[in-house]
């Protein structure tokens, strides 16, 4: 390829310029003074965000960027975390917290034992006063972070000892405890003796903030650009330090923001920056190709990515004609070519999803891998006749597509495959579409599909842009596709305005993702609790996050009301799960097309022993607050350039 | 008129450089009405494949031939400065003419309309009112409001030139004679207003291009129609200079550049054609 | 054709300082295919004597402004010198114009020095009044650069110009008071020769005699020689010794001043004349019909014979050459005629 | 009254209209945004946590309180004026509670230095060599620069700066692509500080640069192909002046006035390539600041930075207006 000829050449006269930079170690002269007065070898770099509020540092008041630039990550901390990647009891962990939260019978009591010997990194010891404070404050002023769901649920709560925090809830609710389960986020305990001395925590930028967990804030970028954390000298009286047998060798993690995607790939090649993510599969491909002895993925090879707990889904607004039709989005969905899509947006490299749950984590044994033969069986009746339109062989076809770029990184083994690819999907049926057009009193003119009211049936869909590139990718091949088969569908960059249109009702047919799981847990209520159809608004009012298709149905209320009272450990989760997971095949209230698959390579240059497929110990993108258990977990490469 | 094209082209190096590239690029433009396939559509090739015999220009990520969407993205791309510099040339001539031969109030109130326009910086304000408008913002409606932000430095040009002639002799005779306002800018002073208006109009096609580039590179437009800055977009999407897929945007910035000097050297050499000032300063007194 | 050799009977005692020789200046264009020759300066031959005044004349667009700058060497491109030589002689030392640029151009000032047309704005208009001075004339002078200063203000005294104009920028003065000040810079040297392009006809009347006055004074005082041009007859009468006539690019008629306009030769030479208004004539002057020819393409024969009153039918296929007649020099014809026509 | 003082009041008058009409026009237009901050604040918060549907309508209407964004468009209007006087923008809504203003200043001097940088080398190398390309025609170097530099010219900001970015970060990354100094280098008038800066600047400077300096040419160029056909140098040519004294002196002096104009009237859009040019390559400004505020739907910073940015250019052309009559003596005298 001329191109990496190129490359190669620039790169030869590179070294011949400067000669003992860059022959020597192979690493660009940028690279070794990188960060003024920090060792290289001993700072792990991390995509940090695009510059916000850098003088912030209140997690708990509205104020952005705090949230994704190791604030969250490094300095707080609260009772749980469940690993979004892990299976079963593994995935759980007790930080704060001693053991699970303790409900009484009725769910309208929650105590929690807390660890002892904690302290926060200014000295002050740890206490369930913390807690206590924590709840009541926010609960005094509306505009704090949790303050709403504190309102909504606590009646009373109280330190019964040091260690001991029991909350008075106003009804039953046997998940309240998830509001201090870190999934991405979660409740963060306040450091009492620090705001009970502000006068309004709302105005008050906690800076510098005192830290709960192992890192402590070294220094930052006014602009915002980066953020240097550095490694407590107690850090062992951290709940995460009381797991490590071993000081961390991740002295410094440096929060730095680089940019656009290309110049994320460029800045990790050039290993300026350890680990990244939302890059397109594309750059994904050029770092393995041109840098992969020294990096290290998700999966080893072919696809790479990390899958996220979250769904991208066609969404059809139900409030809207002729979306509230179910035969009108089988349909759509029957016209759909998953090959092409899997192709189009990650180059093959998807995990498909057939099902109305995230293929992540422990959703695969839960609840993929038991509902495949349902699935197998599954008919629907498109009016004229019935079909089964499950393809279990979609990840073979997938793998025999991208087998000539990928060779020996694709397996043969359908298990293997399954890993890989997702489970299957449902067959590209033209023929059964049309009958089910037919069905909801559509006609055909010439290649044009005719609402029943005798006007064409066109979609505008709804992508939200270069935030999430591969989607919108998926979108075009979607609207090419429609289009092809006589339903002409024109894609809209929403960019900014999606959350919010997705949210008002303003559009007809999106995509997205409206479902979002624990990963490390079989429990839906992470989402399903919003679909109850009590929160769903009318047309034109805006719509509480989650159930965004506003679907409403007197079985799925049913499941939800069922789901409630029972506990989050209760066998029954499961069975319920796959109650709505039936009733979402058959009703198709959106589309589910993959998990969101994320790019998101490590430079190995510097560290090793990062989370994978094989030992998926923590999630692996920048901005998870379990990435802490990463961090902590890392190696310095013993290979790594020397510090100059 | 074939006789001044062919002596334009015979005798003047820079017109006849000019004339083949936009001439060449117009062709290639034009050629998107014969292309083989639908521009919109993709995967119908095989994906980066790059260049060859088969496929002159190799393919895009999205397994479309760079050839055929080229030609398609120039002729959206020229068709959108085309329109933004006819309407900001109607503006910059309707403004400047009436400033510059009416003077006084007027004048100084239509010049001061127009240097505040010219200090608000564009590019934020495109942005807004592409936020604003969403997906009813087509491209004639972008063009359109580009066009009301492109037309104030022309103003000012041609409002200097109908100055100047708002004192000469046959405008006095003009105004005796009877003719009414627009009768003598329309008939009397457009002829010396023309090369300013043709020579500033290279220039906003230039702005113009530039704009839609920026916008479509940020994704700020239509998507689904191909145009230059839409091939960056989709591009960048793929990471493909990254990725190595340089002719996916090389190619496109080679055309719009060759395109660019055509018509610089089209303005410059027409321009002294039709100049009856420097054609005048040719013949002696 | 080769130059006419000089048989004027005034050149007896004073060598000439300007001598013009067949001198041929065209403007050539290849404009866009279209190959276009103007024949603006078309075979001309002249010369001028030390200490006297020489006026050219002619209608506008007739070539008497592409013959002034021609011999001052100030044409650009495309008029172009196509024959003819234009030397200077100052004191034994001749200078070939179109030879030797580069001794031409150290002579300029010291030696020679030139009014332009529309001297209005030969002045630079953003730096001072005294810049221009110093820029033209300094290195010239060999004085430092006090002396040089009390020269120049003395010399502006002299010319009746206040000192201070020198602090001056060029839109802060008057028209009539920039003419001066080009007047002034054009002869702060005391040059041997001073050519003058129009140098009067922007001004108001008033100012026109002051200044004329003024270019007659300074010639006697420094014994220059001064060529000048203008279409302005009356400007002619009051200062030149000797005036030429220019019609389409060619002399046509030359003489002592008052010997032309008491008995012009050529009748374009009467007709100019006879065009001037006079104290109590209140008869409208007859307008000459026709407009003078374009030059890319003349008329063939007599370029006059189309408007002229006189013509023959050998004016419209022979040209006449430039032969001496009485005092003067007259290409026509029909010459003895004209007084009785 | 003199020719200068009226030429100074005509200047002020039209400052202060700029202001008006350009603060008036942003603030109709960014109010006219469809993005509602609440709603963006609320999926941010949202997005990623558990979330009881109940307490999401809570928060909704505790943040509206917040963010004062009550009352009628008219309200809104005259209440903006009066806190804009004071340079009070109000709190950031995506970097909430910080104000707007304290964001904008943190970012108005990286945007005020590289556009300053950029703008003085451009307008000085362009203009130094349109007019020699224009006075010296012949000369073949001359020539070859500027046909590259027209060649230049067309390519739009965003390409320029790409090709950069790849050239000196990728294929031979010898420069930082990201950022406006090294990392924990604490701002100080220090070597390492400066150096830092000095190379953060090269990419994104040099991309201004390369982007605005061929319009300078061009025009320069084309002004002293006209000039030097004006009395005055045709005349200084004639009166034996230096050759080099009628370029710098007859022929540059006078083609630098309406140039000196050309720069002021082209803050405006030099503004605009400074966002691109900041967004690509992560610079620490105002137009990084800007992107993110629409990209945020965050429209008080929005407002904050195009009204800052209007006030800006205002000033800038303004300050230019005063120096021109110390440049040109008809203006300085009327």
């Amino acid at each position: 390829m001329l191109f990496r000829k190129l490359v190669a050449t620039a790169l030869a006269i590179a070294k011949v310029a400067m000669p003992v930079a860059i022959a020597a170690t192979a690493v660009p002269v940028a690279a070794q003074d990188f960060i003024a007065g920090i060792p290289r070898n001993e700072a792990l770099i991390i995509q940090g965000p695009a510059a916000q509020n850098a003088e912030w540092f209140n997690l708990w008041a509205p104020g952005g960027g705090a949230s994704t630039n190791g604030l969250q990550q490094l300095t707080a901390d609260t009772f749980w975390f469940i690993n979004p990647e892990g299976v079963g009891d593994a995935a759980w962990t007790n930080a704060l917290a001693t053991e699970k939260p303790i409900y009484n019978d009725d769910f309208t009591q929650m105590t929690v034992k807390l660890r002892d010997g904690i302290f926060w990194s200014d000295g002050v010891q740890f206490s369930a006063d913390d807690v206590v404070y924590t709840v009541e404050t926010q609960v005094e002023h509306a505009g704090m972070g949790w303050s709403a769901p504190f309102t909504v649920n606590v009646e009373s709560v109280e330190a019964t000892d040091p260690l001991t925090v029991v909350f008075n809830l106003k009804e039953p609710n046997s998940r309240f405890h998830t509001l201090f389960t870190v999934r991405w986020n979660a409740a963060w305990i306040m450091p009492k003796h620090v705001f009970e001395k502000v006068e309004d925590p709302l105005t008050y930028n906690a800076n510098p903030p005192v830290s709960l967990s192992a890192y402590v804030l070294d220094s930052y970028d006014s602009a915002g650009n980066w953020v240097i954390w550095k490694l407590r000298e107690d850090w062992q009286r951290t709940s995460i330090g009381m797991t490590l047998d071993k000081a961390p060798d991740v002295k410094y993690v440096v929060y730095r923001n680089a940019g656009n995607p290309d110049a994320r790939v460029i800045e990790q090649m050039n290993h300026n920056l350890d680990v990244i993510n939302d890059i397109a599969p594309e750059g994904m491909f050029t770092i393995a190709r041109d840098a992969r002895e020294t990096t290290a993925s998700w999966f080893p090879g072919f696809p790479f990515a990390h899958p996220d707990p979250t769904l991208p889904s066609v969404l059809f607004n139900h409030q809207r004609e002729p979306y509230a039709n179910k035969d009108v989005r089988w349909a759509l969905a029957l016209m759909i070519d998953i090959r092409a899509v899997a192709m189009g947006s990650y180059r093959g490299a998807a995990n498909l999803a057939a099902l109305s749950v995230p293929p992540t984590g422990t959703a695969v044994v839960d609840y993929y891998e038991p509902m495949q033969e349902w699935l197998n069986g599954y008919e629907l009746n498109t009016g004229t006749r019935t079909i089964k339109p499950y393809d279990q062989t979609v990840p073979q076809q997938i793998a025999a597509l991208v087998k000539p770029q990928w060779g020996e990184d694709i397996p043969d083994d359908p298990a293997q495959l399954a890993k890989m690819f997702g489970n299957g999907w449902w067959k590209q049926d033209v023929q059964a579409a049309a009958e089910l057009l037919q069905k909801a009193g559509f006609t055909k003119n010439g290649n044009q599909w005719m609402k029943p009211d005798g006007t064409p049936f066109t979609i505008k869909l709804m992508v939200e842009g270069d935030n999430v590139p591969t989607l919108a990718r998926a979108g075009t091949i979607i609207a090419q596709q429609w289009s092809m088969e006589g339903v002409q569908t024109t894609v809209d960059v929403a960019g900014p305005t999606n959350g919010q249109r997705l949210g008002g009702g303003d559009f007809d047919v999106a995509i997205y993702w409206t479902v979002e799981t624990w990963g490390g847990h079989p429990d839906l209520s992470f989402f399903l609790e919003s679909y109850h159809s009590d929160f769903v608004k009318p047309a034109g009012e805006t719509q509480p996050p989650r159930n965004l298709t506003r679907w409403t149905d007197e079985r799925l209320d049913q499941i939800i009301e069922a789901n409630r009272v029972i506990g989050f450990d209760a066998p029954q989760v499961t069975q319920l799960g796959m109650d709505y997971l039936k009733l979402a095949v058959e009703e198709m209230p959106f589309i589910p097309l993959m998990a969101y698959n994320k790019f998101a390579p490590f430079d190995t240059t510097y560290w090793t022993g990062y989370p994978s497929a094989e030992n998926p110990y923590s999630a692996s993108g920048p901005f998870w607050s379990n990435l802490r258990y990463m961090v902590v977990a890392l190696e310095a490469n013993p290979n790594a350039p020397a510090a100059q | 008129m074939f006789k001044i094209l062919r002596d334009l082209l015979r005798y003047n190096r820079e017109f006849a450089i000019g004339f083949v590239l936009t001439l060449g690029v117009f062709l290639f433009a034009l050629a998107h009405f014969w292309a083989p396939m639908p521009d919109s559509a993709i995967y119908l090739l095989p994906p980066d494949m790059p260049p060859s015999a088969q496929y002159w220009f190799g393919t895009t990520s999205r397994g479309q031939d760079v050839l055929w969407q080229m030609s398609s993205a120039i002729w959206n791309t020229m068709l959108f400065g085309i329109t933004v510099t006819i309407l900001s040339r109607l503006l910059a001539v309707a403004v400047g003419m009436i400033s510059g031969y009416l003077g006084g109030k007027w004048d100084e109130a239509l010049m001061t309309l127009n240097d505040t326009m010219i200090a608000l910086p564009n590019i934020p304000i495109l942005l807004l009112v592409y936020f604003v408008m969403r997906d009813s913002m087509s491209w004639p409606v972008l063009a359109a409001t580009a066009a009301l932000l492109g037309w104030n430095y022309d103003a000012r040009l041609i409002r200097s030139v109908t100055l100047s002639l708002r004192n000469r002799e046959f405008t006095r005779h003009a105004v005796f004679a009877g003719m009414s306002v627009p009768q003598i800018l329309i008939r009397q002073h457009l002829p010396y207003v023309m090369p300013v208006i043709f020579f500033t109009a290279m220039n906003n096609l230039i702005w113009a291009i530039g704009l839609e580039v920026t916008l479509s590179v940020l994704g700020f437009s239509d998507i689904n129609r191909p145009t230059i800055g839409g091939m960056i977009y989709w591009a960048n999407q793929h990471q493909a200079i990254i990725a190595g897929i340089w002719w996916w945007i090389v190619f496109p910035i080679i055309a719009i550049v060759l395109l660019f000097l055509g018509l610089f050297l089209l303005a410059i050499s027409v321009n002294e054609y039709i100049d009856p000032r420097s054609r005048l300063s040719r013949m002696g007194a | 054709m080769l130059s006419v050799v000089e048989k004027t009977p005034l050149s007896v005692d004073a060598a000439p300082v300007l001598k013009v020789e067949g001198l041929k200046a065209y403007y050539q264009m290849n404009y866009f295919g279209v190959r276009r020759e103007v024949r603006a300066v078309d075979d001309v031959t002249l010369t001028i004597k030390r200490n006297e005044i020489y006026g050219i004349a002619g209608e506008s667009s007739s070539g008497k402004s592409s013959l002034i700058k021609t011999i001052a060497g100030a044409i650009t491109p495309p008029l172009r010198v196509v024959e003819g030589s234009v030397k200077f002689d100052f004191g034994g030392k001749v200078l070939d114009v179109y030879g030797e640029p580069e001794r031409m151009k150290k002579a300029r000032w010291q030696h020679l020095s030139y009014i332009m047309q529309g001297s209005m704005n030969v002045l630079n208009p953003v730096r001072k009044v005294k810049h221009a001075f110093h820029d033209f004339a300094f290195e010239h002078m060999g004085l430092s650069e006090r002396a040089f200063r009390e020269r120049v203000e003395k010399h502006l005294q002299r010319i009746g110009l206040d000192p201070r104009v020198l602090e001056s920028f060029p839109h802060q003065l008057s028209g009539g008071m920039r003419q001066r000040l080009t007047i002034a810079l054009a002869t702060v040297c005391e040059p041997d020769f001073i050519i003058a392009d129009e140098p009067t006809t922007a001004l108001d009347v008033l100012v026109q005699q002051d200044v004329l006055a003024l270019i007659k004074d300074i010639q006697r005082r420094m014994g220059a020689s001064i060529i000048f041009v203008t279409h302005d007859m009356t400007v002619h009468a009051a200062i030149a010794d000797r005036i030429g006539i220019v019609y389409a690019g060619r002399l046509v008629e030359e003489g002592p001043t008052l010997d032309v306009f008491r008995q012009p030769q050529h009748p374009y030479t009467a007709h100019l004349i006879a065009s001037l208004p006079r104290l109590g004539d209140k008869t409208r002057r007859s307008a000459l019909p026709g407009k003078p020819p374009n030059l890319a393409e003349p008329p063939s024969g007599c370029r006059f014979h189309p408007r002229c009153p006189l013509a023959i039918d050998k004016c419209k296929t022979d040209n006449p050459p430039l032969e001496n007649r009485l005092s003067g020099r007259v290409a026509c014809w029909r010459a003895g005629e004209v007084a009785a026509a | 009254m003199d020719g200068f003082a009226k030429y100074l009041v005509r200047r002020l008058f039209q400052f202060f209209l700029v202001i008006f009409l350009g603060v008036s026009l942003a603030f109709v237009i960014t109010k006219l945004s469809p993005v509602d901050p609440v709603e963006q604040s609320v999926s941010l918060m949202t997005n990623f946590g558990a979330t009881d549907p109940r307490a999401v309508e809570l928060m909704r209407e505790a943040l509206q309180e917040l963010y004062g964004l009550k009352g009628s468009m008219i309200e809104q209007y005259v209440g903006f004026w009066g806190r804009v006087v004071q340079g009070d923008f109000g709190p950031s809504l995506s970097s909430f509670p910080t104000p707007v203003m304290s964001l904008i200043m943190s970012a108005l001097p990286w945007t005020v230095g590289l556009l300053t940088l950029a703008l003085i080398i451009t307008w000085t190398l362009g203009n130094l060599l349109g007019a020699l390309a224009g006075y010296y025609r012949n000369n073949t170097l001359l020539k070859l620069s500027g046909a590259a530099i027209m060649a230049l010219h067309p390519v739009p900001a965003y390409i320029i700066g790409l090709v950069l970015l790849l050239a000196f970060g990728f294929i031979w990354p010898v420069l930082p692509i990201s950022g406006g100094a090294q990392m924990n280098l604490q701002p100080a008038f220090s070597f390492d500080y400066i150096r830092s800066l000095i190379l953060h600047g090269t990419l994104p400077a040099l991309t201004l640069v390369l982007v605005g300096i061929g319009s300078w040419f061009i025009s320069m160029r084309s002004l002293v192909s006209n000039i030097v056909t004006d009395d005055h140098v045709v005349y200084a040519e004639l009166g034996g002046v230096k050759s080099s004294k009628i370029f710098s002196q007859y022929v540059a002096r006078n083609a630098l006035l309406p140039q000196l104009t050309g720069l002021a009237l082209s803050l405006g859009n030099v503004f605009g390539g400074a966002v691109i040019t900041e967004f690509l390559f992560n610079y620490p400004g105002v137009g990084r600041l800007l992107i993110q505020g629409i990209y945020r739907g965050d429209y008080s910073l929005v407002l904050g930075v195009t009204t800052m940015s209007i006030v800006a250019v205002a000033v800038a052309v303004f300050i230019i207006d005063l120096i021109y009559p110390l440049i040109d003596p008809r203006v300085r005298h009327g």
